[in-house]
Protein backbone atom coordinates (compact mmCIF):
# COMPACT_ATOMS: atom_id res chain seq x y z
CA UNK A 1 0.00 0.00 0.00
CA UNK A 2 1.38 3.89 -1.12
CA UNK A 3 -0.08 6.92 0.46
CA UNK A 4 1.53 10.25 -0.29
CA UNK A 5 -0.07 12.70 1.70
CA UNK A 6 0.61 16.23 3.58
CA UNK A 7 -0.77 14.80 6.45
CA UNK A 8 1.54 14.22 9.73
CA UNK A 9 2.61 10.35 9.76
CA UNK A 10 2.27 8.72 12.82
CA UNK A 11 5.30 5.89 12.55
CA UNK A 12 3.66 3.91 15.64
CA UNK A 13 0.17 3.73 14.99
CA UNK A 14 0.92 2.77 11.39
CA UNK A 15 3.39 -0.12 12.76
CA UNK A 16 0.41 -1.16 15.12
CA UNK A 17 -1.76 -1.18 11.88
CA UNK A 18 0.43 -2.77 9.65
CA UNK A 19 1.70 -5.86 12.60
CA UNK A 20 -2.57 -6.45 13.00
CA UNK A 21 -2.98 -6.94 9.27
CA UNK A 22 0.81 -9.15 9.06
CA UNK A 23 -0.27 -11.82 11.17
CA UNK A 24 1.16 -14.69 9.51
CA UNK A 25 4.35 -13.23 9.27
CA UNK A 26 7.71 -13.97 11.55
CA UNK A 27 8.68 -10.57 11.34
CA UNK A 28 8.39 -6.55 10.30
CA UNK A 29 10.83 -4.34 9.70
CA UNK A 30 10.17 -0.49 9.22
CA UNK A 31 12.26 2.50 8.46
CA UNK A 32 10.89 5.73 9.24
CA UNK A 33 12.84 9.18 8.88
CA UNK A 34 12.58 12.38 10.13
CA UNK A 35 13.59 16.07 9.45
CA UNK A 36 16.71 16.79 10.70
CA UNK A 37 17.07 19.76 12.76
CA UNK A 38 20.62 20.71 11.22
CA UNK A 39 21.35 21.68 7.77
CA UNK A 40 24.81 22.33 6.24
CA UNK A 41 23.49 25.77 6.61
CA UNK A 42 22.80 25.77 10.02
CA UNK A 43 19.16 24.85 12.02
CA UNK A 44 16.39 23.92 9.57
CA UNK A 45 13.62 25.79 9.85
CA UNK A 46 11.18 24.51 7.29
CA UNK A 47 11.25 21.52 4.93
CA UNK A 48 8.90 21.50 1.72
CA UNK A 49 8.70 18.19 -0.57
CA UNK A 50 6.93 18.72 -3.85
CA UNK A 51 5.61 15.79 -5.60
CA UNK A 52 4.20 15.20 -9.38
CA UNK A 53 0.76 13.59 -9.28
CA UNK A 54 0.76 10.46 -10.84
CA UNK A 55 4.14 10.05 -11.45
CA UNK A 56 5.97 9.92 -8.33
CA UNK A 57 3.38 7.60 -7.26
CA UNK A 58 4.08 5.01 -10.46
CA UNK A 59 7.38 5.36 -10.00
CA UNK A 60 7.23 4.44 -6.18
CA UNK A 61 4.27 1.50 -6.99
CA UNK A 62 7.20 0.06 -9.63
CA UNK A 63 9.66 -0.34 -7.11
CA UNK A 64 7.18 -2.03 -4.58
CA UNK A 65 6.31 -4.51 -7.31
CA UNK A 66 10.09 -5.00 -7.67
CA UNK A 67 10.61 -5.23 -4.32
CA UNK A 68 7.41 -7.73 -4.44
CA UNK A 69 9.53 -10.36 -7.14
CA UNK A 70 12.77 -10.17 -5.75
CA UNK A 71 11.83 -11.01 -2.11
CA UNK A 72 9.33 -13.40 -0.53
CA UNK A 73 6.91 -10.81 1.22
CA UNK A 74 3.29 -10.40 3.22
CA UNK A 75 3.10 -6.57 2.77
CA UNK A 76 4.61 -3.35 1.81
CA UNK A 77 3.75 -0.36 3.30
CA UNK A 78 5.08 3.03 2.35
CA UNK A 79 4.09 6.53 3.43
CA UNK A 80 5.35 9.72 2.39
CA UNK A 81 4.78 12.96 3.25
CA UNK A 82 4.54 16.23 0.69
CA UNK A 83 4.63 19.97 1.57
CA UNK A 84 6.03 21.97 4.37
CA UNK A 85 7.77 20.15 7.42
CA UNK A 86 9.31 20.25 10.13
CA UNK A 87 12.47 19.28 12.31
CA UNK A 88 11.25 16.02 14.18
CA UNK A 89 8.71 15.14 11.55
CA UNK A 90 8.48 12.04 9.81
CA UNK A 91 8.99 12.35 6.40
CA UNK A 92 8.67 8.56 5.21
CA UNK A 93 7.56 5.41 6.73
CA UNK A 94 8.09 1.80 5.07
CA UNK A 95 7.86 -1.01 6.47
CA UNK A 96 7.79 -4.88 5.05
CA UNK A 97 6.42 -8.32 6.31
CA UNK A 98 8.50 -11.59 5.67
CA UNK A 99 8.61 -15.12 7.28
CA UNK A 100 11.91 -14.48 7.19
CA UNK A 101 13.99 -11.60 8.45
CA UNK A 102 16.12 -11.49 5.59
CA UNK A 103 14.17 -10.56 3.10
CA UNK A 104 12.12 -8.08 5.62
CA UNK A 105 15.24 -6.47 6.15
CA UNK A 106 16.49 -6.07 2.54
CA UNK A 107 13.49 -5.12 1.43
CA UNK A 108 13.05 -2.42 3.22
CA UNK A 109 16.32 -1.38 2.23
CA UNK A 110 15.68 -1.26 -1.18
CA UNK A 111 13.05 0.74 -1.12
CA UNK A 112 14.38 3.37 1.43
CA UNK A 113 17.46 3.58 -1.70
CA UNK A 114 14.63 3.82 -4.49
CA UNK A 115 12.88 6.84 -2.14
CA UNK A 116 15.64 8.72 -0.96
CA UNK A 117 17.77 8.85 -4.80
CA UNK A 118 15.35 8.22 -7.57
CA UNK A 119 11.48 9.13 -6.29
CA UNK A 120 10.23 12.02 -8.24
CA UNK A 121 10.79 14.44 -5.24
CA UNK A 122 11.66 18.05 -4.98
CA UNK A 123 12.89 19.25 -1.78
CA UNK A 124 13.99 22.16 -0.03
CA UNK A 125 15.54 23.13 2.62
CA UNK A 126 14.90 26.72 4.67
CA UNK A 127 17.53 27.62 7.58
CA UNK A 128 18.38 31.00 8.56
CA UNK A 129 20.24 31.61 5.63
CA UNK A 130 17.48 31.26 2.97
CA UNK A 131 16.00 28.79 1.21
CA UNK A 132 17.77 26.13 -1.43
CA UNK A 133 16.68 23.00 -3.39
CA UNK A 134 18.22 20.01 -2.66
CA UNK A 135 20.06 17.28 -5.03
CA UNK A 136 20.56 13.86 -3.64
CA UNK A 137 24.06 13.21 -1.83
CA UNK A 138 26.62 10.88 -3.45
CA UNK A 139 26.41 8.26 -0.50
CA UNK A 140 22.60 8.32 -1.44
CA UNK A 141 23.47 7.29 -5.38
CA UNK A 142 26.01 4.88 -3.86
CA UNK A 143 23.55 3.03 -1.54
CA UNK A 144 21.21 2.62 -4.50
CA UNK A 145 23.45 1.42 -7.13
CA UNK A 146 24.00 -2.20 -4.34
CA UNK A 147 21.29 -3.42 -6.03
CA UNK A 148 22.33 -3.29 -9.68
CA UNK A 149 25.84 -4.47 -9.00
CA UNK A 150 23.94 -7.92 -6.67
CA UNK A 151 22.55 -8.95 -10.49
CA UNK A 152 25.31 -8.53 -12.36
CA UNK A 153 28.04 -10.13 -10.29
CA UNK B 1 -4.96 26.99 -22.86
CA UNK B 2 -2.26 24.32 -22.09
CA UNK B 3 -0.61 23.63 -18.34
CA UNK B 4 2.58 24.15 -17.53
CA UNK B 5 4.38 22.66 -13.98
CA UNK B 6 7.36 24.08 -12.94
CA UNK B 7 9.48 21.75 -10.41
CA UNK B 8 11.72 22.22 -7.71
CA UNK B 9 14.21 25.12 -8.26
CA UNK B 10 12.76 26.15 -11.54
CA UNK B 11 9.41 27.63 -9.90
CA UNK B 12 12.42 30.06 -8.32
CA UNK B 13 13.11 31.37 -11.62
CA UNK B 14 10.00 31.32 -13.38
CA UNK B 15 8.10 32.70 -10.01
CA UNK B 16 5.05 30.13 -9.91
CA UNK B 17 4.99 26.16 -9.96
CA UNK B 18 1.92 26.04 -12.42
CA UNK B 19 0.15 28.14 -15.29
CA UNK B 20 -2.17 27.62 -17.78
CA UNK B 21 -1.14 28.86 -21.23
CA UNK B 22 -1.42 29.96 -24.89
CA UNK B 23 1.45 28.10 -26.64
CA UNK B 24 1.70 30.25 -29.93
CA UNK B 25 1.03 27.90 -32.73
CA UNK B 26 4.85 28.43 -33.66
CA UNK B 27 6.28 26.43 -30.88
CA UNK B 28 5.91 23.18 -32.29
CA UNK B 29 8.02 20.71 -29.73
CA UNK B 30 9.19 20.62 -26.20
CA UNK B 31 12.60 21.75 -27.58
CA UNK B 32 10.84 25.01 -29.12
CA UNK B 33 8.97 25.34 -25.99
CA UNK B 34 11.47 25.27 -23.15
CA UNK B 35 13.60 28.27 -25.48
CA UNK B 36 10.92 30.12 -25.79
CA UNK B 37 9.41 30.22 -22.28
CA UNK B 38 13.59 30.36 -21.19
CA UNK B 39 13.49 34.07 -22.72
CA UNK B 40 10.09 34.59 -21.87
CA UNK B 41 10.82 34.34 -17.82
CA UNK B 42 14.43 35.63 -18.33
CA UNK B 43 16.02 32.72 -17.18
CA UNK B 44 19.68 32.99 -18.35
CA UNK B 45 18.92 29.26 -19.41
CA UNK B 46 17.24 27.73 -16.07
CA UNK B 47 15.20 25.95 -18.42
CA UNK B 48 17.83 25.06 -21.10
CA UNK B 49 19.81 22.59 -18.83
CA UNK B 50 20.08 19.67 -20.06
CA UNK B 51 19.39 17.54 -17.04
CA UNK B 52 15.88 19.56 -17.30
CA UNK B 53 13.53 16.87 -18.16
CA UNK B 54 10.33 17.67 -19.95
CA UNK B 55 6.87 15.07 -19.16
CA UNK B 56 3.77 15.66 -21.49
CA UNK B 57 0.91 13.96 -19.97
CA UNK B 58 3.54 12.81 -17.01
CA UNK B 59 5.03 10.49 -19.63
CA UNK B 60 8.69 12.01 -20.08
CA UNK B 61 9.57 12.44 -23.63
CA UNK B 62 12.61 13.67 -25.79
CA UNK B 63 12.56 17.59 -27.22
CA UNK B 64 11.58 16.34 -30.47
CA UNK B 65 7.83 15.30 -28.97
CA UNK B 66 4.91 17.38 -30.55
CA UNK B 67 3.27 19.81 -27.56
CA UNK B 68 0.21 20.91 -29.92
CA UNK B 69 -2.05 18.12 -28.22
CA UNK B 70 -0.65 18.18 -25.01
CA UNK B 71 -2.83 18.86 -22.35
CA UNK B 72 0.27 19.05 -19.51
CA UNK B 73 3.57 19.93 -20.02
CA UNK B 74 5.99 19.53 -16.89
CA UNK B 75 9.54 21.26 -16.42
CA UNK B 76 11.41 18.49 -14.45
CA UNK B 77 15.30 19.80 -12.69
CA UNK B 78 16.52 16.66 -11.67
CA UNK B 79 14.65 14.84 -8.74
CA UNK B 80 16.01 15.38 -4.88
CA UNK B 81 14.34 11.87 -3.28
CA UNK B 82 12.56 12.09 -0.45
CA UNK C 1 18.03 0.27 26.73
CA UNK C 2 17.38 -3.51 27.38
CA UNK C 3 14.11 -4.66 28.56
CA UNK C 4 13.44 -8.35 29.34
CA UNK C 5 10.17 -8.95 30.59
CA UNK C 6 6.90 -11.21 30.71
CA UNK C 7 4.91 -8.38 30.11
CA UNK C 8 3.06 -8.46 26.40
CA UNK C 9 5.22 -6.18 24.20
CA UNK C 10 3.79 -3.16 22.36
CA UNK C 11 5.67 -2.17 19.30
CA UNK C 12 3.80 0.21 18.00
CA UNK C 13 3.64 2.11 21.28
CA UNK C 14 7.30 1.39 21.91
CA UNK C 15 8.25 3.33 18.26
CA UNK C 16 6.36 6.34 19.28
CA UNK C 17 8.32 6.75 22.43
CA UNK C 18 11.56 5.69 20.84
CA UNK C 19 10.73 8.22 17.97
CA UNK C 20 10.35 10.96 20.85
CA UNK C 21 13.77 10.13 22.43
CA UNK C 22 15.65 10.22 19.28
CA UNK C 23 14.85 13.43 17.71
CA UNK C 24 18.54 14.09 16.48
CA UNK C 25 18.53 11.32 14.26
CA UNK C 26 17.72 11.05 10.54
CA UNK C 27 16.64 7.33 10.60
CA UNK C 28 14.99 4.67 12.88
CA UNK C 29 15.14 1.09 11.73
CA UNK C 30 12.85 -1.34 13.98
CA UNK C 31 12.50 -4.82 13.46
CA UNK C 32 9.50 -6.58 15.49
CA UNK C 33 9.54 -10.51 15.56
CA UNK C 34 5.93 -12.30 15.88
CA UNK C 35 5.06 -15.63 17.55
CA UNK C 36 4.46 -17.84 13.67
CA UNK C 37 0.83 -19.23 13.58
CA UNK C 38 2.63 -22.98 12.27
CA UNK C 39 5.61 -24.67 12.77
CA UNK C 40 6.69 -27.91 11.24
CA UNK C 41 4.65 -29.70 13.50
CA UNK C 42 1.72 -27.88 12.67
CA UNK C 43 -0.54 -25.12 14.16
CA UNK C 44 1.44 -23.26 17.15
CA UNK C 45 -0.71 -23.29 20.01
CA UNK C 46 2.11 -21.72 22.62
CA UNK C 47 5.40 -20.89 22.76
CA UNK C 48 7.83 -20.69 25.55
CA UNK C 49 10.80 -18.97 26.34
CA UNK C 50 12.99 -19.29 29.03
CA UNK C 51 15.91 -16.80 30.01
CA UNK C 52 19.11 -16.95 32.37
CA UNK C 53 19.41 -13.56 34.44
CA UNK C 54 22.10 -11.91 34.75
CA UNK C 55 23.98 -13.85 31.89
CA UNK C 56 21.24 -13.38 28.61
CA UNK C 57 21.15 -9.49 29.98
CA UNK C 58 24.86 -9.32 30.05
CA UNK C 59 25.05 -10.83 26.62
CA UNK C 60 22.95 -9.18 25.04
CA UNK C 61 24.00 -5.66 26.47
CA UNK C 62 27.70 -6.81 24.85
CA UNK C 63 25.84 -6.92 21.30
CA UNK C 64 24.73 -3.19 21.61
CA UNK C 65 28.14 -2.63 23.49
CA UNK C 66 29.26 -4.12 19.91
CA UNK C 67 27.07 -2.29 17.80
CA UNK C 68 27.61 1.21 19.40
CA UNK C 69 31.35 0.53 18.29
CA UNK C 70 30.84 -0.82 14.49
CA UNK C 71 27.99 2.04 13.53
CA UNK C 72 27.64 5.38 14.24
CA UNK C 73 24.14 5.53 16.41
CA UNK C 74 22.25 7.82 17.98
CA UNK C 75 20.55 5.15 19.93
CA UNK C 76 19.40 1.62 20.83
CA UNK C 77 16.40 -0.52 22.36
CA UNK C 78 16.36 -4.24 22.73
CA UNK C 79 12.88 -5.52 23.93
CA UNK C 80 12.58 -9.23 24.70
CA UNK C 81 9.64 -10.77 25.67
CA UNK C 82 10.00 -14.36 27.86
CA UNK C 83 7.60 -16.73 29.51
CA UNK C 84 4.41 -18.23 27.70
CA UNK C 85 3.51 -16.59 24.02
CA UNK C 86 0.73 -17.33 21.36
CA UNK C 87 0.75 -16.84 17.67
CA UNK C 88 1.09 -13.09 16.68
CA UNK C 89 1.99 -12.40 19.97
CA UNK C 90 5.55 -9.94 19.84
CA UNK C 91 8.62 -11.80 20.59
CA UNK C 92 11.03 -9.22 19.88
CA UNK C 93 11.45 -5.37 19.39
CA UNK C 94 15.17 -3.53 18.41
CA UNK C 95 14.99 -0.34 17.22
CA UNK C 96 18.44 1.64 16.24
CA UNK C 97 18.47 5.14 15.43
CA UNK C 98 21.34 7.35 13.47
CA UNK C 99 22.06 9.65 11.74
CA UNK C 100 22.59 7.66 8.23
CA UNK C 101 19.83 5.17 7.58
CA UNK C 102 22.89 2.38 6.62
CA UNK C 103 23.97 2.23 9.98
CA UNK C 104 20.54 2.17 11.31
CA UNK C 105 19.71 -0.67 9.07
CA UNK C 106 22.83 -2.65 9.90
CA UNK C 107 23.30 -2.44 13.17
CA UNK C 108 18.96 -3.70 13.27
CA UNK C 109 19.89 -6.43 11.47
CA UNK C 110 23.35 -7.19 13.38
CA UNK C 111 21.35 -7.07 16.80
CA UNK C 112 18.67 -9.76 15.04
CA UNK C 113 21.20 -11.74 14.12
CA UNK C 114 22.75 -12.35 17.82
CA UNK C 115 19.73 -12.22 19.41
CA UNK C 116 18.35 -15.19 16.59
CA UNK C 117 21.34 -17.38 16.97
CA UNK C 118 23.71 -16.63 20.49
CA UNK C 119 21.35 -14.76 22.74
CA UNK C 120 21.13 -17.03 25.87
CA UNK C 121 17.72 -18.00 25.69
CA UNK C 122 15.97 -21.55 25.60
CA UNK C 123 12.51 -21.88 23.29
CA UNK C 124 9.57 -24.60 24.04
CA UNK C 125 7.49 -24.74 21.20
CA UNK C 126 3.89 -26.62 21.48
CA UNK C 127 1.68 -28.07 18.72
CA UNK C 128 -1.21 -30.42 18.79
CA UNK C 129 1.60 -33.36 18.63
CA UNK C 130 3.13 -32.29 21.90
CA UNK C 131 5.90 -29.77 22.77
CA UNK C 132 9.28 -29.71 21.38
CA UNK C 133 12.29 -27.52 22.56
CA UNK C 134 13.72 -25.63 19.16
CA UNK C 135 17.75 -25.24 18.09
CA UNK C 136 19.03 -22.45 15.45
CA UNK C 137 18.08 -22.98 11.93
CA UNK C 138 21.17 -22.60 9.91
CA UNK C 139 19.96 -20.19 8.35
CA UNK C 140 20.45 -18.41 11.57
CA UNK C 141 24.00 -19.45 11.65
CA UNK C 142 24.85 -18.15 8.32
CA UNK C 143 23.12 -14.79 8.95
CA UNK C 144 25.41 -14.18 12.15
CA UNK C 145 28.76 -15.57 10.28
CA UNK C 146 28.18 -12.56 7.88
CA UNK C 147 29.04 -9.75 10.63
CA UNK C 148 32.16 -11.93 11.60
CA UNK C 149 33.47 -12.93 7.75
CA UNK C 150 33.22 -9.00 7.42
CA UNK C 151 36.00 -8.12 9.55
CA UNK C 152 38.00 -10.55 8.15
CA UNK C 153 37.47 -9.39 4.49
CA UNK D 1 21.93 -25.77 50.40
CA UNK D 2 23.21 -24.73 46.40
CA UNK D 3 20.85 -23.87 43.75
CA UNK D 4 20.95 -26.15 40.34
CA UNK D 5 19.14 -24.95 37.18
CA UNK D 6 18.45 -27.33 34.44
CA UNK D 7 17.54 -25.61 31.36
CA UNK D 8 15.93 -25.94 28.16
CA UNK D 9 15.46 -29.66 27.57
CA UNK D 10 17.13 -30.65 30.90
CA UNK D 11 14.43 -29.59 32.66
CA UNK D 12 12.42 -32.51 30.86
CA UNK D 13 14.67 -35.04 32.01
CA UNK D 14 15.24 -33.73 35.38
CA UNK D 15 11.36 -32.57 36.15
CA UNK D 16 12.01 -29.36 37.52
CA UNK D 17 13.84 -26.04 36.28
CA UNK D 18 15.50 -25.56 39.84
CA UNK D 19 15.83 -27.14 43.28
CA UNK D 20 18.09 -26.45 46.24
CA UNK D 21 20.38 -29.34 46.91
CA UNK D 22 23.21 -30.36 49.40
CA UNK D 23 26.19 -31.61 46.81
CA UNK D 24 27.68 -34.92 49.08
CA UNK D 25 31.15 -33.46 49.92
CA UNK D 26 33.33 -36.06 47.67
CA UNK D 27 31.50 -34.38 44.59
CA UNK D 28 34.03 -31.67 44.32
CA UNK D 29 33.85 -30.47 40.50
CA UNK D 30 31.39 -29.48 37.83
CA UNK D 31 32.15 -32.76 35.89
CA UNK D 32 31.66 -35.00 39.16
CA UNK D 33 28.37 -33.45 39.68
CA UNK D 34 27.31 -33.67 36.55
CA UNK D 35 27.80 -37.48 36.59
CA UNK D 36 26.33 -37.70 40.09
CA UNK D 37 23.00 -35.59 38.31
CA UNK D 38 23.00 -37.99 35.55
CA UNK D 39 22.54 -40.92 37.22
CA UNK D 40 20.22 -39.62 40.16
CA UNK D 41 17.77 -38.86 38.04
CA UNK D 42 18.31 -41.75 35.47
CA UNK D 43 19.08 -39.23 32.68
CA UNK D 44 21.05 -41.84 30.70
CA UNK D 45 23.78 -39.15 29.59
CA UNK D 46 21.07 -36.15 28.98
CA UNK D 47 23.56 -33.77 31.50
CA UNK D 48 26.70 -35.66 30.13
CA UNK D 49 26.34 -34.21 26.77
CA UNK D 50 29.36 -32.22 25.93
CA UNK D 51 27.01 -29.47 24.26
CA UNK D 52 25.32 -29.37 27.92
CA UNK D 53 27.84 -26.59 29.02
CA UNK D 54 27.98 -25.78 32.88
CA UNK D 55 27.54 -22.17 34.49
CA UNK D 56 28.64 -21.48 37.92
CA UNK D 57 27.49 -18.62 39.36
CA UNK D 58 26.36 -17.34 35.86
CA UNK D 59 29.63 -18.11 34.45
CA UNK D 60 30.33 -20.46 31.94
CA UNK D 61 33.05 -22.73 33.59
CA UNK D 62 35.15 -26.30 32.91
CA UNK D 63 34.37 -29.33 34.34
CA UNK D 64 37.22 -28.96 36.39
CA UNK D 65 36.26 -26.26 38.10
CA UNK D 66 35.45 -27.01 41.68
CA UNK D 67 31.62 -26.48 43.21
CA UNK D 68 31.68 -26.70 46.59
CA UNK D 69 31.74 -22.71 47.03
CA UNK D 70 29.29 -22.47 44.58
CA UNK D 71 25.70 -20.55 45.19
CA UNK D 72 24.03 -21.12 41.54
CA UNK D 73 24.76 -23.95 39.14
CA UNK D 74 23.56 -24.03 35.89
CA UNK D 75 23.30 -26.32 33.23
CA UNK D 76 22.84 -24.95 29.59
CA UNK D 77 22.07 -27.01 26.31
CA UNK D 78 22.61 -25.09 23.64
CA UNK D 79 20.76 -21.80 23.36
CA UNK D 80 17.68 -21.71 21.12
CA UNK D 81 17.92 -17.75 20.28
CA UNK D 82 14.90 -15.41 20.55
Amino acid sequence: MLRISAEPIDAGRELKQFESRATSAGGIVTFSGQVRPHAKQGPVDTLFLQAYAPMTETGIESAMAEARTRWDLESILVLHRIGEMHPGDTIVFVATAARHRRAAFEAADFLMDYLKTEAVFWKKEETATGAHWIEPRDDDYADAARWTKKETV
Amino acid sequence: MQKILYFGRLSDVTGTSEEMLNIPPEIETAGALREWLDLRFDASGALLDPTVRIAINSEITFDTAPVSNAAEIAFMPPVGGG
